[in-house]
């Protein structure tokens, strides 16, 4: 199981900050937190960003157990 | 990345030196109102302070990259509730001459807005809201 | 105008306030070298008081008349013998929003520069010269 | 007599900072000066910005008692 890391409005959407999630690839991992977590979430993760270990990933992008899949909403810092 | 009030004067000492005629900071600080919502009082910011700070260091050798005069640069941003007319972010930047460091520290602060990992919280007079001004996530060295 | 040395954390905290969401500081500090010398450990300003506050207060006065929504703006110069790393001349803008906070912290010393009746003597090792980098006085508002 | 104000290195080709000079105009006032100071003065006031009263005047105003004539070389604040 791949670590999820769910921030900011991608956090309120979910219901929670970190879970868990299988692969193999990335976009099968998304979908499956899709299923998991709805609509809400579904449409933050529409207009977010999504790294692996700090990094933007391909769709097709493996998920090993020892992965952060981190979702990132559009930001609004400083 | 750091829940503690943000010490602009500590920060000046360290980044003036003997080679560095100029030295110029940007705070943003907590207003009363933005364009969503009155009467705000607090901001709170979520964010992975791993994934901020890599991007906060990225940014800094950019500058560094841009401007190599540069002799000091920092940025240092609150985690956590951030109450009204508290810093929630300071960049400071010290050069030889005046233009690249205004040059210098506008871009941190420009860069910083679009491309680090964080969120905010409004917290106004009956409730809280993530801040309608956010923007997706950009990188910090154009591609 | 003064000699005594300038107290930029009291300025920051007399700028920040509930409506402006950005704060610019500009410091000019006393370098090691300059264009001319080396070895610089000092600087001395000559001025008339009363003719370069008249200056200073044009500049306030311009900047807000370009960017009315500044929420506070203050220069501050010191007279005298100034030492290595102390600052000659500090900027502080506060403002609702940070594009024209740096554009008018930048605006009042590049034009403090040129407009300000103030003549810097560089004491170096062995000796004091005027400052090679002088310029013709120019006006505040450009007719 | 004007009083006549030497700033910065017109105070230095002068050899002082606070003087007294006979008009009838600026120019015949800033005249009597260069004779009084040498050429160094000379150089100096050729690059200088003058301002009576704190407003720069043209060479022919009238300069009576209460004025004070200031001579501004290329300034070096900041």
């Amino acid at each position: 199981m791949a670590r999820l890391l769910l921030l900011g409005p991608a956090r309120d959407a979910a219901g929670l900050r970190h879970d868990e999630v299988d692969g193999p690839t990335l976009d099968v991992a998304l979908a499956r937190a899709v299923e998991r977590y709805g609509e809400e979430f579904a449409r933050v993760l529409a207009i977010s960003h999504v790294w692996v270990n700090g990094e933007a990933a391909r769709a097709d992008a493996p998920v090993t157990e020892t992965d952060e899949i981190a979702v990132l909403p559009p930001v609004s810092g400083g | 990345m750091s829940p503690a009030t943000l010490a602009l004067d500590e920060l000046l000492t360290w980044a003036t030196r003997p080679d560095c005629g100029a030295v110029v900071t940007f705070s943003g600080v907590v207003r009363d109102s933005s364009s969503a919502h009155g009467n705000v009082h607090a901001l709170e910011y979520d964010t992975s302070e791993e994934l901020a700070e890599q991007r906060l260091h990225l940014i800094v050798d950019e500058a560094w990259r841009r401007w190599p005069d540069l002799g000091a640069v920092a940025v240092h941003h609150r985690t956590g509730l951030v109450a009204l007319s508290e810093a929630t972010v300071v960049v400071v930047v010290a050069s030889p001459h005046r233009d690249e460091a205004f040059a210098a520290a506008k871009y941190c602060i420009d860069t910083l807005k679009v491309s680090v990992p964080m969120w905010k919280r409004e917290h106004f007079l009956g409730g809280s809201a993530w801040s309608s001004e956010a923007v997706p996530l950009g990188d910090v060295v154009e591609r």
